[in-house]
């Protein structure tokens, strides 16, 4: 198996003497499931940015699908990493001003040079296995927030890329809705995608990470596998962060 | 427009004991206004009808449209207005008529073309020079050309002022600070006086284009400004969307931002246009028998001389009913595209 | 983007811009040594040689160019200030009337908006000096015990007079920029989120309070910057004093390049005057601004 | 006055354009201004035609461009007209090289500023001025000439100014000032406007020489001199009683007459004086037979019998005790 | 036990044809605690919202504390209401240009015309109650949403309301406040107050609750006791939409 994402002693400081990452380091194989956990500000999301370089770090080194980064931020190798990797944000971030379609078409048109036929049918097909076709032709706002983030993840997927980054995907949703954009996960997760997710559902982690990863104040505080991090959590701040979720 | 004003009349009416004499102090505040407003609207109707001496605006009709352009020629600027009308008319109600429907912009687009050959003549046309313009087709002329030339321009600016490079960003903050702190008439008076001394002798602007030139770069300073607006209102996470895409720098610029932000300013735009189309009257200050300029000219006819009250009334009915056309056509325009992407 | 080449693309520009920029200053210079004009500010301390009707200072027509303009700047100052204040006072209360619950008034706000903002400026000032004031006539003025006169030469007001010029630029300046700044208002009174009507509502708060204590002041912070830009935009309004013969200071270089042709140094003088009464403006709004943020701490 | 000219002359422009580019007012009453049907009228206008006749040939071939006091100079050096026939006064500053640049034609209205009062207000000087309003039109000498009248009798005033004529008159009319000054043509034609002419008085009082002149660009003297004669032709004709309705007939006699060398020379026949100012020689005959003489254009535009009427006054040839006289046609 | 709201027949439509409330009738009684669950958009704000007129309605009536209003929205009943029943919303919606002490002391001052000493005395005594006085001074924006939300419950109580309406007090709350703001309320109801809670808290509802009211396409579904309502709900549509959080 080879490694997809691999970090060492990545550390980063927005403001200075507060870490937002301190010393991370990970690896993250072909074809697994690595789910990320914390509180609000322990530094998720700045960690996951980094894999496809929307945020720079200090110090450290990254290796991304072979392509090595650090602290230098080269833009073509970030350029060359992002075609090859997708993401998906808590708030959608679909582009209004353009129909689903067209949100899923623009990349593989601009940035892979297809033929417009060609990227609509790969489209098509992909909103197809998100189960939203009969949407090309809208716009987002007039989609509900669980389908939005579908077409997110189908526009993520358009690129064929060979890592899939989550940012909270469900926690902008509706109760009901969380469970249509999980399950679209799911499905990714069993077709042998690597992914990594940031999320607090439990569930999901239980069904689908082969690692769970929980970080705090920019460290990671434990690395395990789910079964053994949701029923016996070696670390006193993973329990307690555990406890408080299922309180709700 | 004209919708949401019967609307709320009826919804007016039906609450008018409600709301008009819900308390005394309102009750007060609806009579006063009902006495004064009648006291206007009769000596206002008492005026037009019976002391008005309409005759300076009736034999000079043709004069208000199309200033001095030859009588027998005067056919080439009326199908122009009447062909912008009719656009007009087919932009608000026209059917679902996909293909034209998609083409509208380049229609619209291709009137200035339109107009300029109806207006100036050549193939197949007797030529007419441009001193021989004048009245609302003027008007309209120096509105239509300066605000599409304005528009690419100020986004253009707006990118300028938007971009990372330290020198082209500082000429154009400069450029547009300068113009939007001078009033439009000192650059006008610049466009007609003095764009002459800065060119070579040989070289020689009709005046028409030196207004025109000067209204689009007063236009345009404010353009990119709305447009700038409009580019800091996307949220930085579209910009992160697209990076995560893959895309470069230009192709955010061409494909999230440049859309985006037209769309977020296009209130601002359209606000832009009728101020302008009500700006182009200080060119009768600058000697321009634009509208306003033919009215003045037509009260130095011995014959009419004095009867200022009615060309102001007749000039504002004018002014007043092409802005509208112009609201309502942009109100159309916004509505259509909140339809498409609501909460956009 | 590499860094040399940016270095390269912006050294490329400022190459065109400026090379442009001393083409064009050269023709200059040939068409001012062709048409004997030249360039100097030496006739600035001329006498003048023409009377103005108002001059808040002394000023006869044996004063210098330079201290004609000084009096039409200050007359600039004098008119933009009275009427930034009536505008604003004009404007709030049709912004008030326009979200308010009387529907007449309402309708009525929304009547005079649409036909104050779609008609010319230009027309209105015409409008108002040659059928409003001047219209009073001679023989319809009313007198209030010597202490109150109006005629259609203006109004004169124990001791002060305002000419009918000045006030009929007041009004077309007021009632134009009150239409421009009563939408400033409404929008920012809704720009206040629906949430804080319902919650003044619910605590049994009547509408009038609650405007007055929880909306404006939640709203001035997105009235102001709208506010400013109206206030810039009346100030460069104000210039159209030219149609209704008040001496402003556009008027009075008008005048001083007829008599001299001095047409350049005259368009330099005002674009500083203007650059000039901008800095006033914006540094009044912004220290206004700094104290509303001051007084409220929260944000 | 000739100097040694290339061949860049106005006059070849216009010629080859076969259309003169003249610039006038377009808002004085009797001077030039537009009618309901879009063309122009007045007596500036008609001398404009007068030049089309003698330079082109044909009095129609005009374009007129309305010009503001401030950019009539402008326009002039820029090129953008050819030349000038718009109430200009005729002013050494103006004239020379060192000045505005320009030259002037002759004279084709001797004017002076004056004041127009209403009759009931009893004003019949300046003295009455005293501390009044007075509208004037600005941008032109008018403001300079009325300041220093007042201060040259010591007595204060208070001015009124407006851009245009019309708002000089509609701010006097309204009562906005007791007075109005202006070129005396101009109040005159004002008033012949009003409702009740009879109730305004144009005081006698004047402060100024007005001499109103066409002009051209002071460097091109061809274009100068050619529009000097067509004046002093206009004036000649009428010493001579050449109108437009006898120019044929006078054609005829002085074909048929030899002797009669002045007229002979003066209509083109013997002498070939047009060529010398670029003209054809027939230009007299061009002018006369379209626009008429002096006196014929005068008595259509400010005569009795037309809508703004002014009596001639100053304005009469010398022989009839005004000041309008032509150099011999030699 | 006399009856504090009593709705009969409400119905109310924003656009025509779709019913936002479809002939709602409903009682509460003096001390009781009324949970209102349904999914989103099914009406449960606009009816809360009815209860101090915030929202009109077509047709129907209601009494609120002996109060009668009908369609006709009559101002001055609507206000007298208003001055004896509390609301609290989800988004807090306290005055940020106000102390938190001035949030709290504005209306009895303004409405009930008290003296601000006596006002103030009132609203420290609320804010220890509810464990906030430390604050009293600071501006919203200084405090977490839990807090905030804790202001807003004294807010409302500085009227000495007799009836205290809640529109999903908690959900724009982070998992870990949530349990501050429920705390408060639990205590509320153990002293007696009358309540009309919006919300998806479970385990709030089993707990405090009378009686729980399920809502879909503004029709009352059921009422039932809770323990009823949580393991044996009696309508299908009610099971489902139970089931549906159960699974996040
Ligand atoms: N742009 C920024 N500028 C300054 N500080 C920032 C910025 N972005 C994040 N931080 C800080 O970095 C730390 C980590 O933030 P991050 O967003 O990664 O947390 P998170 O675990 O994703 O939290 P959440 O669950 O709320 O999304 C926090 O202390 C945050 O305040
Ligand atoms: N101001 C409004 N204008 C038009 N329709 C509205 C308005 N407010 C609510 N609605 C509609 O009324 C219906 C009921 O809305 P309501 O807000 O009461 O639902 P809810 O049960 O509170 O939902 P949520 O759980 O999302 O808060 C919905 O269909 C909604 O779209
Ligand atoms: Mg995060
Ligand atoms: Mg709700």
């Amino acid at each position: 198996m080879e490694p997809i994402v691999v970090a060492k002693n990545l550390s980063k400081s927005y403001t200075k003497g507060l870490r937002a990452l301190d010393n991370v380091s990970l690896t993250v194989n072909q074809g697994k499931v690595l789910v990320v956990m914390g509180p609000s500000g322990s530094g998720k999301s700045t960690l996951i940015r980094t894999f496809n370089g929307l945020e720079t770090f200090d110090r450290g080194e990254l290796n991304i699908l072979g392509i090595k980064i650090d602290s230098t931020h080269d833009e073509r190798k970030i350029q060359k990493i992002r075609r090859r990797v997708g993401m998906v944000f808590q708030q959608f971030n679909l582009f209004p001003h353009l129909s689903i379609l067209e949100n899923i078409t623009l990349a593989p048109v601009h940035v892979q040079k297809r033929r417009q036929a060609e990227a609509e049918e790969y489209g098509m097909y992909l909103l197809n296995q998100m189960g939203i076709d009969s949407h090309a032709k809208k716009y987002p706002s007039q989609l509900s927030g669980g389908e939005q983030q579908r077409v997110a993840i189908a526009r993520a997927l358009a690129l064929k890329p060979e890592l899939l980054l989550f940012d909270e995907p469900t926690s902008a949703l509706d109760p009901e809705r969380i469970n249509e954009v999980l399950d679209a996960m799911r499905k990714l997760a069993r077709q042998g995608m690597t992914m990594v997710v940031v999320t607090h559902e439990i569930g999901f982690a239980k069904d689908v990470s082969d690692q769970v990863l929980f970080m705090d104040s920019g460290k990671v505080i434990e690395t395990s596998p789910p079964n053994i991090f949701f029923s016996n959590a070696r670390h006193e701040r993973s329990r307690k962060f555990l406890n408080q979720l299922d309180k709700q | 427009m004209f919708g949401i004003y019967t609307s709320s009349l009826i919804i007016f009416f039906k609450n008018a004991r409600k709301t008009l004499f819900s308390n005394l102090f309102n009750t007060i505040i609806t009579l006063l206004i009902i006495l004064f407003l009648s006291v206007a609207c009769f000596n206002t109707f008492e005026w037009l009808i019976f002391k008005a001496n309409w005759k300076v605006v009736i034999s000079n009709l043709p004069l208000y449209a199309f200033g001095s352009f030859p009588s027998n020629e005067q056919w080439r600027p009326a199908t122009w207005i009447i062909s912008l009308l009719s656009l007009s008319i087919f932009t608000l109600y026209g059917p679902e008529w996909k293909w034209l429907r998609k083409h509208l912009l380049i229609l619209w687009v291709g009137t200035i073309p339109l107009g300029l050959y109806l207006l100036y003549g050549g193939i197949g046309l007797s030529p007419i020079m441009s001193r021989q313009w004048g009245g609302l087709t003027l008007t309209i002329l120096l509105t239509v050309c300066s605000s599409l030339l304005s528009l690419p321009i100020g986004i253009i600016l707006a990118l300028c002022r938007h971009s990372s490079l330290p020198i082209i960003q500082k000429l154009s903050s400069i450029f547009i600070d300068v113009m939007r702190a001078i009033p439009l008439i000192a650059v006008l008076f610049f466009g007609q006086l003095l764009i002459p001394l800065f060119l070579p002798v040989e070289i020689e602007i009709d005046r028409v284009w030196r207004a025109i030139f000067a209204f689009t770069l007063f236009v345009s300073a404010y353009i990119a400004e709305d447009i700038r607006g409009g580019l800091q209102s996307i949220p930085n996470t579209q910009i992160e969307a697209a990076n995560s895409l893959g895309l470069n720098q230009y192709q955010i610029i061409q494909f999230i931002l440049i859309p985006q932000a037209l769309r977020i300013a296009l209130p601002a735009l359209t606000n832009q246009s009728i101020g302008l189309f009500q700006n182009t009257s200080l060119m009768a200050i600058l000697g321009l028998v634009e509208l306003l300029g033919i009215g003045r000219s037509i009260l130095a006819n011995p014959e009419f001389i004095g009867q200022y009250i009615e060309v102001y009334v007749w000039l504002a009915c004018v002014y007043w009913i092409v802005c509208t056309i112009m609201a309502v056509l942009a109100r159309h325009l916004e509505q259509r595209m909140t339809i498409n992407q609501a909460n956009f | 983007m590499k860094k040399n080449q940016k270095l390269f693309l912006q050294f490329g520009i400022s190459i065109i811009f400026f090379g442009l920029f001393g083409i064009l200053i050269n023709n200059l210079t040939i068409n001012l040594i062709r048409t004997g004009l030249g360039f100097n500010f030496s006739w600035l301390f001329k006498p003048a040689s023409f009377a103005l009707a108002e001059h808040p200072l002394p000023y006869t027509s044996s004063d210098s160019y330079a201290w004609a303009l000084f009096i039409g700047w200050l007359n600039s100052l004098k008119v933009i200030v009275s009427s930034l204040i009536l505008a604003t006072f004009l404007g709030t209360l049709i912004g008030f009337a326009r979200t308010g619950t009387n529907s007449l008034l309402g309708l009525i706000s929304a009547g005079y908006i649409t036909i104050i903002r779609q008609t010319p400026l230009l027309l209105q000032l015409m409008f108002w000096y040659f059928v409003g004031f001047l219209g009073l006539k001679d023989n319809m003025f009313i007198q209030i015990k010597n202490i109150f006169n109006i005629s259609n030469k203006g109004i004169e007001f124990s001791g002060l007079t305002f000419s009918s010029e000045f006030l009929a630029l007041l009004f077309g300046l007021s009632i134009f920029t009150s239409a421009y700044i009563a939408e400033v208002i409404r929008g920012g009174i809704l720009s206040v989120s629906r949430g804080q009507w319902e919650a003044f509502r619910s605590l049994g708060i009547s509408e009038r309070k609650g405007l007055i204590r929880i909306i404006l002041p939640q709203a001035l912070p997105a009235i102001i910057p709208g506010l400013t830009s109206q206030y810039l935009n009346l100030a460069k309004n104000s210039t159209l004093a030219i149609a209704v013969g008040y001496s402003d200071i556009y008027a009075i270089n008008d005048t001083i390049i007829n008599q001299t042709g001095r047409a350049i140094e005259c368009f330099i003088i005002l674009l500083f005057s203007f650059l000039l009464l901008n800095l006033l403006i914006t540094n009044a709004m912004e220290i206004i601004n700094r104290l509303i943020l001051k007084s409220q701490r929260y944000s | 006055a000739t100097t040694n000219q290339d061949n860049s002359s106005r006059l070849n422009l216009i010629k080859n354009r076969n259309e003169l580019i003249c610039g006038v007012s377009g808002k004085i009453p009797g001077f030039s201004f537009l009618k309901s049907d879009g063309t122009y009228q007045g007596l500036d206008v008609d001398i404009c035609k007068a030049f089309a006749a003698a330079i082109i040939g044909d009095s129609e071939k005009i374009q007129y461009r309305p010009l503001t006091a401030a950019e009539r100079f402008t326009a002039i050096k820029t090129g953008e007209i050819d030349l000038l026939s718009r109430n200009t006064t005729f002013t050494l500053s103006r004239d020379s090289s060192g000045g505005n640049g320009l030259t002037f034609a002759p004279v084709v209205f001797h004017d002076g500023q004056g004041l127009m009062v209403k009759k009931e207000s009893k004003i019949s000087g300046l003295k009455d001025l005293a501390n009044k309003s007075i509208c004037v039109g600005s941008g032109t000498t008018t403001e300079q000439n009325i300041n220093d009248a007042f201060e040259s009798a010591s007595l204060p005033y208070t001015p009124i100014k407006y851009q245009d004529l019309n708002q000089v008159v509609a701010g006097y009319l309204q009562g906005r000032c007791s007075a109005m000054t202006s070129d005396r043509s101009q109040l005159a034609a004002a008033r012949s406007g009003f409702k009740n002419p009879q109730e305004h008085i144009i005081l006698d009082d004047v402060l100024s020489k007005e001499p109103l002149a066409p002009a051209s660009d002071g460097q091109d003297q061809k274009l100068a001199d050619a529009m000097r004669w067509v004046v002093f032709s206009l004036i000649s004709a009428e010493e001579q009683g050449i109108t437009k309705s006898n120019i044929d007939k006078k054609v005829q006699i002085a074909k048929n007459n030899p002797q009669l060398k002045p007229l002979r020379r003066f209509l083109g026949i013997d002498g070939g004086l047009g060529e010398k100012i670029g003209l054809s020689n027939d230009f007299v005959v061009k002018v006369i037979s379209s626009t008429g003489n002096y006196g014929e254009i005068y008595e259509r535009h400010l005569g009795q019998n037309s809508e703004v009427p002014i009596p001639r006054g100053q304005n009469e040839l010398y022989k009839k005790g005004g000041v309008h006289i032509s150099p011999p046609f030699n």
